[in-house]
């Protein structure tokens, strides 16, 4: 086992006793199980860990946590390559490759380093003010390569072979966040009783308390406290468990990540997101440590105190013999005693006149040289921090000490983030210099550092008391369980905070204020000159905080250099908006198995199994796949669909319309109600009888068509088009409950409990009489357009008497269930007539040769009168959408409607979506109507179509010019009333 | 540029005054169509006695909020050649504004998915040629080529069949077109007003004679509004009542990462689209949420939706991570077409119900409306976007709606 | 009824009979059956007080029993009777009898009486049975929440149905047929870290 | 998540419902012919910020029709009754 340099011997939360393989560009490394990869990189001495966005600065980690703006790593190969990846909080596991970024050709000597020498050119705003070139579209050819300096990983055109899920789940209380005050708000939730969920996005519970040493009084306090929440039944602990976000209603999203590599053959998930919906909410989230602002400040060995002790305590790490620790508040003095302690040479700047007595005391305990009213100004090293510079309020000197780690403390930042979401403004503390939520929703609950109070017995006290109140809105109140949980042993640290000093900017160096995005103060006085003055124009000038780490550390150092530039204070100035999600979270893992075949449900007809066994091809009807065509009759659509045409023209074929919506209307009023949704009558339809009927929007246009058939006085049998089923369906149940309560009329829905197969052509009523023998099929038991049900050995089967392909036709319905069954007895019962089945194409096409409407021809814009079906329109009733029909637009005779095309040069092919122009118009601008539908017709040997045309039907016998410029074709045709095959409809009434 | 290279600052981009009392010219609204209105005027029609009011900051609205596609598709007379204005003069505006607004013309893929959807696209694709607008139909092998890194396998649920491309289509950086024109407008002695709410409108019998704001009133000769998601709110200030609902529509952006997309492409099985920023996000959007709201904030089942359909389009996109996502009001109309027109109130003109499509329409609607307000006749090219047209008939149906302001 | 040459098919005959597999932890949490030849039919009264009332007393003496609550529903041997809405109450039997006794007894001017053939019932049962449903169902499956007997009409992939729970860990779905084999597919692929069994229990017979 | 109370079925997400806008407008009674009351009824929206009497229909659920009162500047939903028993104001 190697030993690395910087890795204590002892101590730490790592496991010694499992060593981790992983590699970095091919280097392969070693570090332990508690690992992270930041951690683990910084053990063996990698500091050096990626390049900034703009200026491809040498970057070393800033954290140990979801802040991080600098270490992101691509991760993984192949299909599993994730780029950004934060190296803080990546749990190093077995394998693990990870690759640097943003580097060219690499990021230890990265030559795109050249562009901070153009540095001036990069300032804030310097797009907007150049690039434009001589020529309009100069921007896209500089485009190309700042695009190619953008971004920061890179990402792979490869499908992703992990597997995600999606859940829903419940909790009474939800805290988010397992430090001390998210531990006692659990603790106290559950002891009143309520089913408590605590999520923590770190490997292990603890928060800030997993950087305390092992032998410390907090270590103690919080193995308690975990295994009194194991104890209790009705708590569910997550880590690795973020809340990305809070919505409405007590929602909130969270991501949990698997640990080590999922298996996707055995169903492991590497992410799932969980919808939550609590009873209450207790944000435990802490604070964010704010860097303080200096030139050089990013210089690689300069990092926030609060990481450089997580390293210490909880990775074993070491990252510098010589420390300079600046700050302005407490925290940071009892990381500068840790650091000393475990053997560093420390020395403590704090900006503060005085200080606390116990950080001193804690100071000198642990010998560590303090300088008080000391002010970084410089970093100096160019790849590694060698030394620091600083100043005092008395001398105008610079002091210079050496250090291979600065560590900066400028204060902290709750992480407002996720009260923030649904629209709650923070609000600014003077005291502590931060911000804190402005107001909570009901049922909402802060706790701990997110809400400013920043000792740990006041934190842990205070999560206690918003636990029991969480605990009491969501109806858990118990006047047995106020008994209080114990508080680690010894005084709390000390944890005051002074004001943050900026570097001025015109001090030497860049002084960083967002890391990633380059943003430094001198661009924030650029943005002040030019007017980019509040807090949301300067964001979106500078970029500023719209990297992958949102501005974690920048926002408020940001917000503080614009207030003091305008005078105003943050209170005035405001925080941008916090958005979701908290921390980036994968696309495919918000999917979860909404993905591939499961992207939407498939509806699949009772005949699917069928079709799929004999050769049929399918294709997409909505949600609905609908057998296209069929094998036997050809190997393509184009090909087949001809064939099937002919064999319902000449003979026989079957056809499954089991995908038409089928309404059952039923009740005293079922007449009249049809009345008023139809634009034909259905009173008036005796029982035993089918129509065709159409039924309009409120506005006139058409919203569907289809058969509707009586069956008993107050009993009809509705088809709709299987697009507009569930529209029709829901509009009828609006009608009736909200505007004809007084209608008797119940509405259900049968389309799945019905199989529906039409039979058509010359042979039909043979083909019938061959399978259902014992019925009686003549013209004259059941005519054109009747219906009737019949029973076959006890199982009801409903015939209605309709043709959509223009050919003696008989529609059969029966039992979902046994609907392929009825369907093999007729293909086999009826095989001596040829009966073979035909598809949508084919069903598509006998349409178009009979002129009936469909399709691309009810677009929700053509009236009754443009589908020529005006004639249909009963004058002695009134029918939903009869009023708007009488628009003046709507009746004008100009209007594009119906006809029917035919292709009058030979070898010529008509296409839908051509745009149709007289002869004599010039072929250019709007046309005077289009194709809608097009087929070939076997049955006149040409090209015929469906078309909306100005002025319709008037024109019929004149010549049109069918022009489709995309392929260069102009193409002559014929407008001919639209009913190719059969236009008396004698066929139909054999 | 000179300002550029020598790393010094440019001057205020725009002035930042106190109101006067009056103005000839008032337009409610900072965002991109109150600007470049404000603009137009003065550039086209010499009026620079103009104040914009803006309740928050320039650019908050969905000018800033946007996912930022441009382009000139459309079908129906009338938008044909109002969307195709738009677009040629998003081609010189980096020029006319000296403002690089970073027209970046990639290409729009407008997908299909079954035949039908097809035959539609040939007819849009028809029209547009026809109307000298480029645009190409592709069957799915030159899909295939030109988007390698779609989903073509027998997994994909809704296979592509072909696409519709619009080359000079693409994206423009919507910020920079907020500045761009506040600078420009300010330059010829427009007043923006920043941090100004609308309360109320001032009047005289019927005619509007300027407004009441939160710095207090204001006279105008003639008031515009141009307030985007918030026009209902706005009319109801005078009484009127508008064919709009406000929905809320979200937006999303994924970390920054090496050019992965070129082009813009729309998925044609659900509402998704999807480019790429120059900054490397990959920015998409869907469909509004569904119900009225002026929230500015979305629902989470809509995230995840979109997150569907972002896969089912590219799985690859899968393991890449989303950084933020937001809201923005729309205003949503029946027909799915705009306003710009006078109204029933002399002295009251109106900009709105712009739906899923008003950021490229911004060059045109502000030289139009421009147009409106100084003629006080509607500019030729926006005469079918009048309040009153449902009288007549059902509007102005680019893409068969039927009347649902909230199902499209 | 049985015996005819139109015999029932199941959506799913291929799907289930391909088996169960184990899950991520070399277990199978999770029991799918389909259960075959059962018949369920909707009743339903006309919008009015008075008709809910008289179907009731008349379905009453055939079924043996009603559930009083709305959401809920009666388990017996032979017979399951959920009511779904105030006046709208569904009745799964192995024995079609019954069914054609309702239809039989409710006058046509009173309500409906409606066979649906297109509802597919599935039961998922066993120790990871809330786990599996809650990656797609939105609702608190926690004992305490939602007691047995309760049903639901509800949303599982895109789609609706009706979810009753028959035991502690034990839920009966039923789903449009349409819908089927694409829900069970969806189905098993969540169970497959939990791994699963499929049955049918087959009351054609 | 925005959650609607059926009166049927009880508290659900938004999902399961659709929506179908303003529940204040009274539609004309069938058989009016009178233009401008169907263009007004059809085509204007008050469009509030803030109370909105609206229609969803539970259409996932028992797929009755419901008219909530929620308000749209915040999203929360102080009533929600079935459309048969809220029909008129
Ligand atoms: C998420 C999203 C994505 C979109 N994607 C596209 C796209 O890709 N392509 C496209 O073409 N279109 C798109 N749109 C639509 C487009 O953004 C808008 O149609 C367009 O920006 C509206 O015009 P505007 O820029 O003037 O609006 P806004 O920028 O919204 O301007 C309106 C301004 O009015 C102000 N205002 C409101 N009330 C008052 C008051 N009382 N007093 C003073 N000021 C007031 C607002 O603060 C706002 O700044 C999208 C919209 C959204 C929400
Ligand atoms: N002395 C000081 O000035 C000072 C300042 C700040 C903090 N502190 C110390 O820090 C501690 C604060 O305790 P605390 O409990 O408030 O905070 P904490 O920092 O200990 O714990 C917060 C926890 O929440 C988790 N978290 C945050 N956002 C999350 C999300 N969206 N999803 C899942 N998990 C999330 C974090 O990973 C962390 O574990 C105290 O010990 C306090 O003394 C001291
Ligand atoms: C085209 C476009 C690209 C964006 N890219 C980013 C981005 O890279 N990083 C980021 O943090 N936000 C990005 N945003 C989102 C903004 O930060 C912000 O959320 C949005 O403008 C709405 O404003 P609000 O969140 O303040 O309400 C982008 C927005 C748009 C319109
Ligand atoms: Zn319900």
């Amino acid at each position: 086992m190697s030993r690395s340099p910087r890795r204590l011997a002892t101590g730490g939360r790592i496991d010694r006793a499992r060593p981790i393989n992983f590699s970095l560009e091919g280097r392969a490394l070693q570090g332990f199980a508690g690992d992270t990869l930041a951690s683990a990189l910084l053990a063996n001495g990698v500091t050096l860990v990626g390049r900034s966005f703009k200026y491809h600065r040498p970057r070393g980690f800033m954290s140990a946590g979801v802040e991080e703006p600098n270490g992101l790593f691509t991760l993984g190969a192949a299909g599993r390559t994730t780029p950004n990846v934060a190296g803080t909080v990546t749990d190093l596991y077995e394998g693990l490759s990870a690759v640097r970024q943003n580097g060219w050709p690499s990021v230890d000597w990265d030559l795109m380093a050249v562009t901070s020498w153009a540095a001036p050119l990069l300032a804030a705003g310097f797009y907007y003010k150049t690039f434009m070139g001589p020529r309009r579209n100069s921007w896209m050819f500089y485009e190309r390569f700042i695009r190619r300096a953008a971004g920061l990983g890179r990402a792979v055109h490869l499908p992703d072979p992990d597997r995600y899920e999606t859940q829903h789940l419940f909790a009474d209380v939800l805290v988010v966040g397992s430090g001390p005050a998210g531990l006692a708000a659990a603790w106290a939730a559950a002891q009143a009783g309520a089913h408590v969920m605590l999520v923590e996005q770190d490997r292990e519970l603890g928060g800030s308390l997993l950087s305390a040493r092992l032998d410390s009084p907090e270590e103690r306090w919080r193995a308690e406290m975990l295994s009194a929440l194991r104890r209790m039944p009705h708590v569910d602990i997550r880590c690795r468990m973020t809340a990305i976000g809070l919505y409405d209603g007590n929602t909130v999203a969270l991501v949990e990540r698997h640990q080590g590599r999922p298996d996707p053959a055995r169903g492991e998930a590497r992410e799932i997101v969980v919808t939550l919906e609590a009873g209450a909410i207790i944000f435990a989230t802490g604070a964010f440590e704010r860097p303080l602002v200096f030139g050089g400040n990013d210089v690689p060995g300069v990092m926030l105190t609060s990481a450089a002790r997580s390293y210490l305590n909880r990775h074993a790490v070491v990252l510098g013999r010589r420390v300079v620790v600046a700050t302005n508040n407490d925290a940071a003095w009892q990381s500068a005693a840790d650091l000393s302690t475990a053997g560093a040479i420390v020395t403590i700047l704090d900006q503060r006149q005085t200080v606390n007595r116990r950080c001193l005391e804690l100071a000198n305990d642990a010998s560590v040289t303090v300088k008080l009213d000391a002010t970084p100004t410089r970093a100096i090293g160019s790849r590694a921090v060698t030394a620091v510079r600083f100043s005092t309020s008395r001398a105008s000197r610079e002091h210079s000490l050496d250090c291979d780690l600065l560590c900066m403390s400028g204060g902290w930042a709750p992480v407002v983030h996720l009260t923030s979401h649904t629209g709650i403004k923070p609000r600014y503390r003077a005291d502590i210099d931060a911000y804190v939520p402005g107001e909570y929703a009901a049922g909402h609950f802060g706790a701990g550092a997110m809400t400013g109070t920043f000792a740990l017995s006041a934190g842990i006290r205070e999560g206690e008391r918003a636990g029991r109140r969480a605990a009491e809105h969501a109806g858990y109140v118990s006047e047995a369980t106020r008994a209080q949980c114990a508080l680690p042993a010894g005084e709390d640290a000390a944890c005051e905070v002074g004001p943050a000093r900026l570097a001025p900017p015109a001090a030497r160096g860049k002084a960083f204020i967002d890391f990633q995005n380059d943003v430094t103060t001198r661009d924030i006085a650029v943005a002040y000159q030019e007017g980019f003055t509040s807090v949301e124009h300067l964001k979106r000038y500078t970029t500023l905080g719209m990297g992958t780490d949102q501005g974690k550390t920048s926002n408020v150092n940001a917000i503080h250099a614009m207030a003091g530039y305008r005078g105003l204070d943050p209170q005035t100035t405001g925080t941008t908006t916090f958005r979701p999600p908290y921390t980036p979270v994968s696309i495919g893992a918000l999917a979860g198995r909404h993905v591939g075949q499961h992207f939407r449900a498939i509806r699949r007809s009772p005949l699917h199994q069928w079709h799929v066994a004999n050769g049929a091809m399918f294709i997409e009807a909505g949600l609905w796949q609908r057998a296209w065509y069929y094998g036997w009759a050809g190997d393509s659509a184009s090909a087949a669909y001809i064939n099937e045409m002919k064999l319902v023209r000449g003979a026989v074929g079957i056809c499954d319309v089991s995908t038409l919506g089928k309404i059952d209307v039923q009740g005293p009023d079922a007449a009249e109600f049809l009345d008023r949704v139809y634009v034909n009558s259905f009173a008036r339809l005796p029982v035993g009888k089918a129509r065709y009927g159409v039924m309009l929007n409120d506005n006139a246009t058409v919203l569907d068509d289809g058969t509707t058939a009586r069956f008993a006085d107050t009993h009809y049998f509705m088809t709709t088009t299987t697009a507009q089923a569930a529209e029709v369906a829901s509009r009828l149940e609006f009608l009736l409950q909200t505007a004809w309560v007084d209608l008797k009329v119940s509405i259900t829905l049968v389309t799945d409990e019905w199989a529906g197969m039409s039979i058509a052509g010359p042979k039909a009523r043979e083909a019938l009489q061959l399978a259902l023998p014992g019925h009686d099929w003549s013209n004259e038991r059941l005519p054109y357009m009747g219906c009737v049900d019949i029973d076959v050995d006890g199982v009801p089967l409903r015939i209605l008497r309709v043709s959509f392909s223009g050919e003696l036709a008989f529609e059969l319905y029966i039992a979902a269930d046994r609907g392929c069954a009825l369907w093999e007895h007729l293909l086999t019962r009826a095989a001596t007539l040829g009966i073979r089945p035909y598809g949508l194409e084919a069903l598509a096409a006998l349409r178009i040769e009979k002129g009936h409407v469909a399709g691309l021809e009810l677009d929700h814009r053509t009236t009754l009168d443009d589908l020529g079906l005006g004639k249909m329109a009963a004058s002695n009733k009134t029918f939903v959408g009869c009023a708007l029909r009488e628009r003046p637009e709507l009746r004008a005779p100009g209007r594009w409607s119906l006809v029917g095309l035919e292709c009058l040069e030979s070898g010529g092919t008509l296409r839908g979506g051509a745009i149709l122009f007289a002869p004599g118009d010039e072929v250019a601008g709007h046309g005077r109507g289009y194709i809608t539908s097009v087929t070939w017709s076997p049955q006149l040997g040409k090209y015929i179509a469906l078309g909306l045309y100005q002025g319709g039907l008037v024109h019929e016998g004149e010549d049109v010019v069918c022009a489709y410029p995309l392929k260069q074709e102009h193409v002559r045709a014929r407008i001919v009333a639209p009913a190719f095959v059969d236009p008396r409809g004698e066929r139909l009434r054999v | 540029m000179r300002h550029a290279l020598s790393g010094a600052a440019w001057p205020r981009a725009w002035r930042s005054p106190q109101p006067k009392s009056s103005y000839d010219v008032i337009i409610i609204g900072g965002g991109g169509h109150g600007l470049a209105t404000a603009y137009y005027l003065a550039a086209n029609h010499g009026v620079t006695n103009v104040a914009v009011i803006e309740r928050a900051y320039v650019g908050s609205g969905n000018v800033g909020r946007n996912t930022t596609l441009v382009r000139s598709n459309y079908l129906l007379a009338g938008n044909t050649q109002f969307f195709e204005y738009s677009l040629k003069l998003w081609e010189g505006l980096s020029h006319e504004l000296n403002y690089n607004v970073m027209l970046s013309q990639r290409g729009q893929v407008v997908l299909a998915h079954d035949p039908l959807q097809l035959d539609g696209l040939a007819r849009r694709g028809n029209i547009m040629r026809l109307n000298g607008i480029d645009a190409e139909l592709l069957d799915r092998g030159e899909v295939m080529r030109t988007l390698p890194y779609l989903d073509y396998s027998q997994q994909a649920r809704f296979p592509i069949l072909g696409g519709l491309l619009q080359r000079r289509a693409g994206t423009v950086r919507h910020d920079a077109v907020a500045w761009g024109y506040a600078r420009a407008a300010s330059g010829f002695g427009v007043d923006i007003l920043e941090n100004c709410e609308v309360t109320g409108f001032e009047r005289d019998g019927s005619r509007v004679t300027g407004v009441k704001t939160s710095q207090g009133s204001i006279l105008a000769g003639r008031t515009a509004i141009c307030v985007a998601g918030h026009s209902s709110v706005l009319a109801a200030m005078v009484g009127l009542r508008l064919p709009i609902e406000s929905h809320l529509l979200q937006a999303f952006v994924t970390e920054p990462i090496k050019p992965f997309v070129n082009h813009v492409i729309s998925f044609g099985a659900e509402l998704f689209y999807i480019s790429q920023s120059d900054k490397g996000g990959l920015v998409f959007g869907g469909h509004i949420d569904g119900f009225n709201s002026y929230t500015q904030r979305g629902q989470f089942p809509r995230v995840q939706a979109v997150a569907e359909c972002a896969v089912a389009l590219m799985p690859s996109i899968s393991r890449l991570r989303l950084l933020r996502h937001w809201g923005g009001i729309q205003d949503m109309t029946p027909d799915g077409s705009p306003f710009i027109c006078r109204t029933p109130l002399e002295g009251l003109y109106f900009n709105g119900g712009w739906c899923y499509q008003g950021f490229k329409a911004t060059p045109a609607v502000g030289a139009c409306f421009a147009h409106t307000i100084a003629h006080e006749e509607e500019h030729p090219l926006v005469r079918h976007f009048g309040l009153e047209r449902f009288r007549q008939a059902n509007g102005h149906d680019e893409y068969g709606l039927g009347n649902w302001t909230y199902k499209q | 009824m049985n015996a005819s040459v139109f015999e029932r098919r199941s959506a799913l005959a291929e799907r289930v009979d391909v088996g169960g597999r184990d899950g991520a932890n070399g277990r199978r949490g999770i029991l799918i059956t389909e259960t075959r030849g059962s018949h369920v039919a909707e009743l339903t009264a006309f919008r009015d007080a008075l008709y809910g009332d008289r179907l009731r007393e008349i379905a009453l003496p055939l079924l043996g029993a009603l559930p009083t609550e709305v959401g809920s529903a009666l388990e017996s041997a032979r017979i399951t009777v959920l009511r779904l809405s105030v006046d709208q109450y569904w009745v799964a039997t192995r024995d079609a009898s019954i069914v054609a006794e309702l239809a039989r007894a409710i006058p046509v001017s009173l309500g409906s009486v409606t066979l649906l053939t297109g509802r597919i019932r599935l039961t998922v049962e066993g120790p990871e049975v809330r786990l599996l449903l809650c990656k797609g169902i939105a609702l608190d499956l926690h004992p305490r929440r939602f007691k047995v007997g309760r049903l639901a009409q509800t949303e599982l992939h895109h789609s609706a149905v009706v979810l009753l729970r028959t035991g502690e860990s034990c839920f009966d779905l039923y789903i449009l047929r349409s819908f089927a084999a694409s829900i069970w597919d969806w189905l098993i692929d969540a169970a497959l870290p939990i791994g699963y069994d499929v049955a049918i229990l087959d009351w054609s017979g | 998540m925005l959650k609607i109370t059926c009166p049927g079925c009880g508290i659900r997400n938004y999902t399961e419902f659709r929506y179908a806008g303003d529940a204040s407008k009274v539609r004309p009674a069938h058989g009016v012919r009178d233009l401008a009351a169907w263009h007004d009824y059809l085509y204007l929206f008050d469009n509030p910020k803030g109370p909105h009497r609206e229609y969803w229909q539970h259409v996932l659920g028992c797929r009755r029709w419901l008219i909530v009162e929620r308000d749209t500047a915040t999203n929360t939903v102080q009533r929600t009754l079935f459309a048969l028993d809220g029909s008129g104001a």
